[in-house]
């Protein structure tokens, strides 16, 4: 069966490694902070000026102050520090953010991204988006294999205004597992009871499957 | 020490006109300055400028000065969470420019440290590099991005002193400290103004020295976007 | 929270090797990582290359390097009041490459924010912009400087915690706070160091995330260059 | 009679202007503040991380983490700030600072200036200087009229290699108060019973006199 959006943020979780500092994106990327394995130190860091997100703030202690790229009423953990925006994207630029989780609406076989603008009907803007897809070593992006109408997001090339380009290299959806090199999706795991077919039949673009591919394990 | 107190938004706001290019700190509502943005709403401005990484929500924050079409040009990285903006968009009766938020953040700190441009990787190979100077460092594929020129800068502060130092308090610091650099005439309006001396001078994280004009604000409503919390159990 | 702490000086410098490149904190004697450069010479290695604002005094800083013939080049501003580095610039044995302070600041600081390149008006003119693309902007010219790649920063804070976090006291701050988000591998030395949460998360100058390597440094000289004082009356 | 150094920075002195701030540089520069004009607030920085310099600290009071450009000891006035240098040199190129006043080896009648190396003798580095001429709008510079040999240091050309070109547009020496336009130099004040012959003859770049060249009036 198809992932939730849950399960998606939990199969991602599982590659975050010990005292990796992190940043999330939001939708589904946000959830990841639920499902950090046990017995590794991770940081979230928010791009608004924040390392050390914690948790949301008791009911009643919420500080119009202190609130996260999304928006929403956060704490700072301890060990946490806060900085203004320019230095925020010092540490992004820099790539020392070790790893950011991302969604998008597009990704294509070459690891192009586009998740911030549909023309003439959607422009929020890319935010933070471009810088992070622009400098991160690691981004995991995590998506729906499929729009509303069944069509593949997972293509040879975005046909929306990129984000980023030659950047993804890992894709997490609610079907499968895939990394991308060589100007292709490899397929490394498939979601619970999600066959072959099933993941080929909704990825336009090349998709790779060498070998038996495992489960996605929880 | 030099005292750049001033009484009041009114005075802190002469020499504001129409056709102007400001900045204006804030992510989202955290940090804006409301004190800024009501004398802007009464001065009845137009054809502005502005320089914000967001564009606040529909009756709040620049969406005050959106309501009025008072505002030409935004230049944001985020517009999302505002339908009448949406609407003027679409519509054409404002111009948009979206740019990646470091490379806002970036260009506001380099217009007030006096480098005129520099070279970033975001946006490189997507329709923000298009007509711009890329070029290869190292390997990888950068953008030339470039100063701004505004002429006044709006910040809002937790704590400020006479001599116009300033302290930021949280995430509301955002934006602030790089806009302050870079107005020719900043005006910053605090929670709390205190004395010179007040503040320990290892603390302060915008020197007055940026800082034309300050003032104790008032009436802060500090509206929280996205109210999110945890049960108490 | 990710614990960087490290036992002392000779854990925090595993992985040092002869022929480095180093960026090491301080201007003149004030705010220098004493620990670190007394492992440096007791490690012994040799043809570094050093970048830091000055160049220390004969037998104390960056001299004590300097006289066992460890540094094969200096990247500084200013050199002055050092007579052994002056005989070995002079007579060839060392490589010193001198740029604008302002400059050396600035490319510290785009070495840890990932910008490759950026425009400055200093140099413009002189020997300084010998080999380097300059150009105009706005009616003015200006030199294009880049980012340096060190394998290790070397700083000094006033009071560090176990999260790497770091504030810096008076002008012991100077080139520290850049240096350190520049190192691949980023050493700091603290004359204090505090449980990740005791220092105000509003007040950090360096935040955790740029510092690998963390110690409680011991036995400060904080020599002081011009002792200057005003008679007691 | 030529000026003393501590008169050269007493005639700067009275070049500075209510709510400036102001960069002093090692030598006669650092003389100038202590001839601040009464009734003015002006605000010193130091190129090392420091707005609001005070005087010298009182005997025994000396903090080794708080020094000047010149790594004197010194103290911190109310309302000032300390910072990195990073930040401090945004302050200067960004031209917050309203005045530089600096010593130099040679000035010439186009404006350049040099003070940051003898080839082959003396090399102890730029420092600040480059960033501070190349800057700042209004630039000082505070000299003496001739070497020790008598030769002039105000002159059609520098011979030595350049700390910043066309940027000085007044020079205070022991002899004159002197502006530079128009590739000259244009005498404006004779230091008291200096003639304006005997400023003629110290002068090699080309000197511009205009009319009645009043004393300087301390």
């Amino acid at each position: 069966m198809a992932l939730s959006k849950q399960e998606i943020a939990q199969r991602i979780a599982q590659e975050l490694q010990d005292k990796w500092y992190v940043n999330l994106g939001i939708g589904i990327p946000t959830l990841v902070a639920n499902y950090i394995p046990k017995n590794i130190d991770v940081v979230f860091q928010s791009e608004n000026g924040m390392l050390g997100m914690g948790p949301f703030p008791i009911e009643g202690e919420e500080d119009a102050d202190l609130i996260n790229a999304g928006k929403q009423t956060v704490t700072i953990l301890k060990g946490g520090s806060l900085f203004d925006s320019a230095m925020s994207f010092a540490m992004i630029r820099g790539q020392h953010v070790q790893l950011t989780v991302l969604g998008a609406m597009e990704v294509s076989q070459n690891g192009d991204i586009a998740n911030w603008k549909i023309p003439g009907k959607m422009v929020k803007g890319m935010g933070g988006a471009m810088d992070l897809v622009a400098s991160a070593e690691n981004i995991i992006v995590a998506m729906m294999h499929t729009d509303k109408s069944g069509a593949s997001k997972l293509l040879k090339r975005c046909s929306l205004p990129l984000t980023g380009v030659n950047c993804v290299k890992k894709v997490v959806t609610n079907l499968a597992y895939l990394e991308i090199k060589n100007n292709a999706f490899y397929l490394i795991e498939r979601a619970p009871g999600v066959s072959v077919e099933e993941i080929k039949a909704a990825t336009e673009g090349t998709l790779i499957v060498e070998g038996e591919i495992p489960e996605m394990k929880f | 020490m030099i005292n750049k107190v001033v009484n009041n938004a009114q005075d802190a706001l002469l020499g504001v006109e129409n056709g102007m290019t400001f900045m204006l700190g804030g992510f989202g509502l955290c940090g804006i300055p409301e004190n800024c943005i009501s004398e802007l709403v009464r001065l009845g401005v137009s054809n502005l400028t502005c320089i914000s990484n967001n564009a606040g929500v529909d009756d709040f924050g620049l969406g005050l000065l959106l309501k009025k079409h008072q505002i030409k040009k935004m230049i944001s990285s985020y517009v999302g969470e505002n339908e009448e903006f949406e609407r003027q968009m679409l519509s054409g009766e404002m111009d948009v420019e979206l740019i990646p938020q470091g490379t806002l953040a970036e260009r506001c700190r380099a217009t007030g440290a006096g480098i005129p441009a520099f070279y970033t990787p975001a946006g490189y190979g997507t329709e923000v590099a298009e007509g711009k100077e890329t070029r290869e460092f190292n390997g990888k594929m950068y953008v030339l991005e470039h100063a701004f020129n505004p002429e006044f800068a709006f910040v809002k502060a937790w704590k400020g002193d006479t001599a116009g130092n300033l302290i930021f308090k949280g995430t509301a610091r955002n934006f602030n400290p790089m806009m302050a650099m870079a107005g020719k005439i900043t005006v910053a309006e605090v929670e709390e103004l205190v004395e010179a001396g007040e503040l320990d001078p290892n603390q302060i994280h915008t020197p007055g020295i940026f800082v034309q004009r300050i003032f104790q604000g008032k009436d802060y409503e500090k509206r929280i976007e996205q109210r999110t919390v945890t049960p108490k159990s």
